[in-house]
């Protein structure tokens, strides 16, 4: 069809097919978009209406659950809330910070670098958005089996990919997960997290305001990737050959970011915005609707105007175009020539494409003709909602009943060394370097803490030391077992983790990993996940400040374990006082903060020793957290201990090795007559402690109610459980430490995973 | 020992930031004329024996290069 | 006394390379590539990143900046220049220091803690340091693999012009595990590890490279 | 517009670990008739005009390759 189809015609041509079913949509979709025009759509407003009514774009599974972290209490710290591109939380001095975690799942499985290296990309302009200098990111991330060879493909690309992004904007990597899963295969999950910090006058809205300012397209030239492409893959299942659609996937190039991360900063400080909004997925088509509806006009686009790579793009291509470093800006007339002047400076493409208009519609013109006239919320903000049916999981009892309880356990001091050197070996337990030492941790200056710290701490500011402390967790397992409980687990440990370093947990996000929402029994254990992660945040009193859902994570009819990924964000009034995670001196008091029942269900140890998943997940209970979270805070605040550590998957064997290997120092520790529940159970609210001042830890523990168990006493280079074992901590290390290397270590696990193009590196 | 060419190039479609930045640079060395660049990777192989074409193409198209963003040129000795 | 630091496009260690001027006891002062004003400076800091991306090569499109011509000419004078991971390979692309610096060895980005041995403490950016002192500041790189001809290694070897070795591992496959050279007079050095992130307990893993910055607040006084 | 191709190779003697790492990899699937591998960059210049031979191959010595590691070979439209 060489004939541009205009609003005209597609008024006079009600009856010309049109391919809405190949977009994605369902037929009631399209109806409704007649039904809303009072006419067909134009091939570019059916190309609009489809990538923002795709489940990526519009939620139309989850949205009616999400709506619960809405209703949540008001919290005094969340300056914006959800809805906006990320939420915004006071941290005190005037500062605000604002965090978010997205999901580029899909893109990293059909191209792992550039997929992980755009999903990073994306995260941080959704910070720059909201008018804060992203500082650091942080990744969580979910492979296949670590031996599969698919995992060797996907994996090193991945690291690669959020590497070689991140590291040439200069953001330090703080911290995330590397797990691994069966059914993750054919299903990576990447994750990427952004932190962001302003002063409060600086939070900027995505909105469109005042008749006649300009609208203005800024960054990379518009070309032909991606079209439909994160909003397509991210709403399909992948069947057992891979995606269906191969789109061509989006190319990121880390250094005009750079450029227009500097250039928004300068724009913002000269005030030179009235809104703002990046172009993520669905390109311009989000970008012009969802600032149109947000405002109080309508607006005017003249797409002759952007800038391309290819002129062969149709208008419908253009709208629907996923390229990479692209933002969009309204910006009163008289500052337009200021705004260009420092996009000129840092070598930024700006042009005026369009403008803010009186009335109430998104108007595109093409080549003089009009190709769409829509009311813009229409598009953005009134898709689609589904109310889907949803199943408790066939197997679930069965699962439930299936108790851990009844494996076999170490029976004899060799049995129980042998599981612990296994769960530590295990690709889950063993050290990580192999991959965070492909992020820069330091750029900036101000990494206070980062991986394999528990959680990462960055100072905000060199005068008065105040910090953020920052951790991302999401256990698959436990969410499997029970998706209520699992996702409150998981938010208990990112909470615990932010306590350990000292600091004050205040606000939470979130990216929910789930498969098919088409599947009755996948959309429950979503349901019962947001449920569950709402209750928990009530309780604990912390806002919601945003999150992203990422669905049809599965391959054929499977689906991966559910993985809600929680983000807990905290504050360091001063942090000097941040508390490390490891053993650095001898002669200190090793204490068990907590109490430990015989919990196996998801563990570690079951998944490792006995390659089983079953029984139900370790008990929450988060009154406890909260107490012992704040004696943590205190503890930390009169420097009474020197090192912390969470428990969480491995148990107390994990915790006690990481924290012995982290600087060499070793310890002799008594862990009672149970040792296997001891060292192996994964109970929640447990936290390592060390101190050179155990009766003034164990008189603020009493005084809180928190139980103490003394473990013993650091120095040395084994680790030894009087009575029972002895771990050399060279031994210790040579399988907590090769694991990684063995599987992708070598040069050529590297060839093939960093294409010809971008590939910064210095 | 016969030696194979393969050139490696994104396709057609996939923006080249590498290119670009090398044709800003060349714009502001004052070379003009040139009008676009787009950079790619050159790898030379030494075969033992007469290259087999097939699986050269093979290895071409799966190790050397990623076919989901880049298109291969292999270029043989007699060519 | 002025230090300049030059941010290139893509420059992102900029920020701690003027703390660490700062926490030295000098004057940070913020240069720019596409200016020709050096803004009366004593001595210059390239500091680390992806300037232009590391696209080409890395720092061969910073090495044809405006502001290089000056850095240049100052530089061949007497200037001290310090390049740092990226700026040391601008230095390199600019001419300014022999070799260059390539794709490490095993082909990923390395970021950790690296034992470095001072071999001269007698250029103007290393004599707050004893001859042979070890220290350990921050590696981060993906092509910090220095190489030359041999006949050239032999060459700097033997007119002691590595300034700073790698030791208790090599991160990148360096040559002779060569970490920064200098300058025939020893005024323009060039290392790929970090010493502006080894300046501050809270955020380094040592304060061992503080000494770069005091080293040259010296090296201008006796100048 | 016409086309030159800049080849640009590592000298012999300089090491190349990305090569060495493809030739592992070439090994190990089983590949055994790739002897050696060495990796280059490949560019495709589109110029205006008739090319200027001195200025592209200034252009390619001395900002498309390192001369210290570096060779080029340059490829003219009517070569
Ligand atoms: N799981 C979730 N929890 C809370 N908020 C969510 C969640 N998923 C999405 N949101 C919110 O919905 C809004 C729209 O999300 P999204 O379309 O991903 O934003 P963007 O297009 O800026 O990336 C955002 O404010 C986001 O924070
Ligand atoms: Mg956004």
């Amino acid at each position: 069809m060489s004939q541009v189809d205009t609003v005209g015609r597609a008024a006079t041509t009600p009856d010309e097919e049109q391919p809405w079913a190949e977009l994605g949509l369902k037929d009631d979709e399209y109806a409704r978009i007649r039904d809303i025009l009072g006419r067909r759509p134009t091939t570019a407003e059916l190309a609009m209406y489809s990538v923002m009514w795709s489940e990526h774009c519009s939620y139309k599974s989850s949205k009616v659950h999400l709506r619960q972290f809405g209703d949540l209490p008001k919290s005094e710290a969340l300056l914006v809330g959800i809805g906006e591109n990320a939420g915004v939380v006071d941290v005190g001095d005037g500062y605000a910070v604002t965090f978010k975690v997205e999901s580029h799942n899909h893109p990293s499985y059909v191209e792992p670098y550039q997929g992980a290296a755009t999903g990073v990309g994306g995260i941080v302009r959704d910070i720059l958005t909201m008018g804060a200098r992203p500082v650091a990111v942080m990744d969580s991330l979910r492979f296949g089996r670590a031996d599969a060879p698919d995992t060797a493909r996907v994996l090193p690309g991945v690291v690669a990919g959020v590497g070689g992004y991140g590291n040439c904007l200069g953001l330090p990597n703080i911290g995330g997960e590397v797990l691994f899963d069966d059914c993750y295969a054919g299903n990576p999950l990447v994750n990427a997290l952004c932190v962001g910090v302003m002063k409060h006058e600086d939070v900027r809205l995505a909105k469109a305001e005042g008749v006649g300012n300009k609208v203005i397209l800024f960054g990379a030239r518009t070309g032909g990737d991606g079209i439909g492409g994160v909003s397509v893959l991210a709403s399909e299942t992948f069947d057992a050959e891979g995606p269906a659609k191969r789109p061509s996937v989006q190319v990121g190039d880390p250094f005009t970011e750079k450029l227009l991360i500097e250039a928004c900063l300068e724009i913002f400080a000269q005030d030179l915005v009235t809104g703002i909004q990046d172009l993520g997925g669905a390109g311009l088509s989000c970008a012009t609707s969802e600032l149109a509806s947000a405002g109080t006009g309508g607006m005017h686009i003249d797409l002759d105007a952007v800038p391309l790579r290819d002129s062969t793009l149709t208008p419908a291509e253009i709208l629907m175009s996923e390229s990479q470093e692209r933002m969009c800006a309204i910006v009163e007339p008289a500052k337009v020539d200021a705004f260009l002047a420092v996009c000129r400076k840092w070598d930024v493409l700006a042009t005026v494409i369009g403008e803010v208009t009186d009335g109430d519609r998104l108007t595109v013109d093409w080549h003089g003709e009009r190709i769409v006239d829509v009311p813009p919320r229409t598009v953005a903000h009134e898709g689609p909602v589904y109310e889907r049916p949803m199943r408790r999981p066939a197997d679930l009892d069965a699962l439930q009943a299936d108790d851990p309880a009844a494996l076999p356990r170490p029976q004899t001091p060799e049995e129980l060394t042998a599981h612990w050197l296994a769960v530590v070996a295990s690709p889950d337990g063993a050290d990580k370097s192999w991959v965070t030492e492909q992020y820069d941790r330091y750029v900036r200056g101000n990494t206070v803490l980062a991986q394999p710290d528990d959680a990462g701490v960055v100072r905000i500011d060199e005068q008065t030391h105040r910090g953020i402390a920052l951790s991302l967790d999401g256990n698959g397992r436990y969410a499997r077992l029970d998706p209520y409980t699992g996702a409150q687990l998981n938010l208990a440990e990112a909470y615990r983790n932010v306590a350990v370093s000292g600091a004050r947990p205040l606000a939470v996000t979130n990216c929910l990993n789930f498969g098919s929402p088409e599947e009755p029994e996948v959309m429950w254990q979503f349901a019962e996940a947001v449920r569950g992660l709402a209750d928990a945040c009530r309780d604990l009193g912390l806002p919601v400040t945003g999150g992203n859902v990422s669905l049809y994570n599965q391959t054929g009819d499977v689906a991966i374990n559910p993985t809600p990924v929680i983000g807990v964000l905290g504050v360091h009034d001063d942090v000097r006082r941040r508390v490390p995670t490891g053993w650095r001196a001898a002669g200190e008091t090793v204490l068990l903060l907590g109490e430990t029942r015989p919990e196996f269900g998801g563990s570690a140890w079951a998944s490792v020793v006995h390659g089983h998943l079953g029984g139900r997940p370790p008990a929450i209970d988060l009154g406890a957290e909260r107490t012992l979270g704040e004696l943590l805070a205190a503890l930390a605040h009169q420097d009474l201990v020197t090192s912390a550590h969470d428990l969480a998957d491995g148990g107390l064997a994990q915790a006690l090795a990481e924290s012995a290997l982290r600087h060499g120092v070793g310890a002799r520790l008594g862990v009672g007559d149970d040792p296997f529940t001891a060292l192996f159970s994964e109970s929640t609210a447990r936290v390592v402690v060390t101190t050179t001042d155990a009766a003034a830890v164990r008189r603020a523990a009493g005084q809180a109610g928190v139980s103490v168990t003394e473990l013993g006493t650091t120095g040395g280079e084994v680790l030894t459980v009087e009575g029972l074992l002895e771990l050399p901590l060279a031994e210790l290390r040579a399988a907590w430490s090769t694991t990684l290397p063995a599987l992708f270590g070598a040069p050529e696990d590297a060839v093939g995973t960093v294409p010809a193009g971008t590939v910064p590196s210095s | 020992m016969p030696r194979v060419v393969v050139d490696v190039v994104l396709k057609p479609e996939i923006s080249d930031p590498q290119g670009q930045a090398v044709l800003a640079a060349l714009g502001r060395l004052g070379h003009d004329s040139v009008r676009s660049v787009r950079q790619g990777k050159h790898f030379v192989l030494e075969v033992d024996g007469t290259p087999d074409e097939a699986e050269l193409r093979k290895i071409a198209e799966t190790l050397l290069a990623n076919p989901v963003i880049e298109d291969v040129e292999l270029h043989f000795p007699n060519d | 006394m002025r230090i300049g630091v030059i941010t290139f496009p893509g420059s992102l260690d900029d920020v701690d390379a003027a703390r660490a001027v700062r926490l030295a006891g000098a004057e940070p002062v913020a240069l720019w590539h596409a200016d020709h004003d050096l803004k009366d400076v004593d001595a210059i800091v390239l500091p680390g990143g992806f300037s232009y991306g590391d696209y080409l090569r890395a720092g061969a499109i910073a090495a044809r900046a405006p502001l290089m011509q000056e850095v240049m000419d100052r530089a061949r004078a007497g200037m001290p220049v310090l390049g740092i991971c990226n700026g040391f390979q601008v230095l390199c692309e600019a001419g300014l220091l022999p070799g260059a610096l390539t794709r490490n060895s095993h082909l990923h980005f390395r970021n950790r803690d690296q034992a470095l041995r001072i071999e001269r403490a007698d250029t103007a950016w290393t004599a707050s340091y004893a001859p042979g002192e070890r220290i350990v500041v921050p590696v981060k790189n993906g092509e910090g693999r220095y190489v030359a001809a041999d006949a050239d290694l032999d060459r700097l070897e033997g007119e002691g012009r590595v300034a700073v070795r790698y030791v208790e591992g090599n991160p990148n496959g360096s040559m002779r595990d060569i970490a920064g050279v200098s300058s025939e007079n020893g005024r323009v050095v060039g290392l790929m590890p970090h010493p502006e992130h080894a300046v501050e307990d809270l955020t380094g893993p040592s304060t061992d490279g503080l000494g770069f910055f005091t080293s040259v607040l010296k090296a201008v006084v006796s100048a």
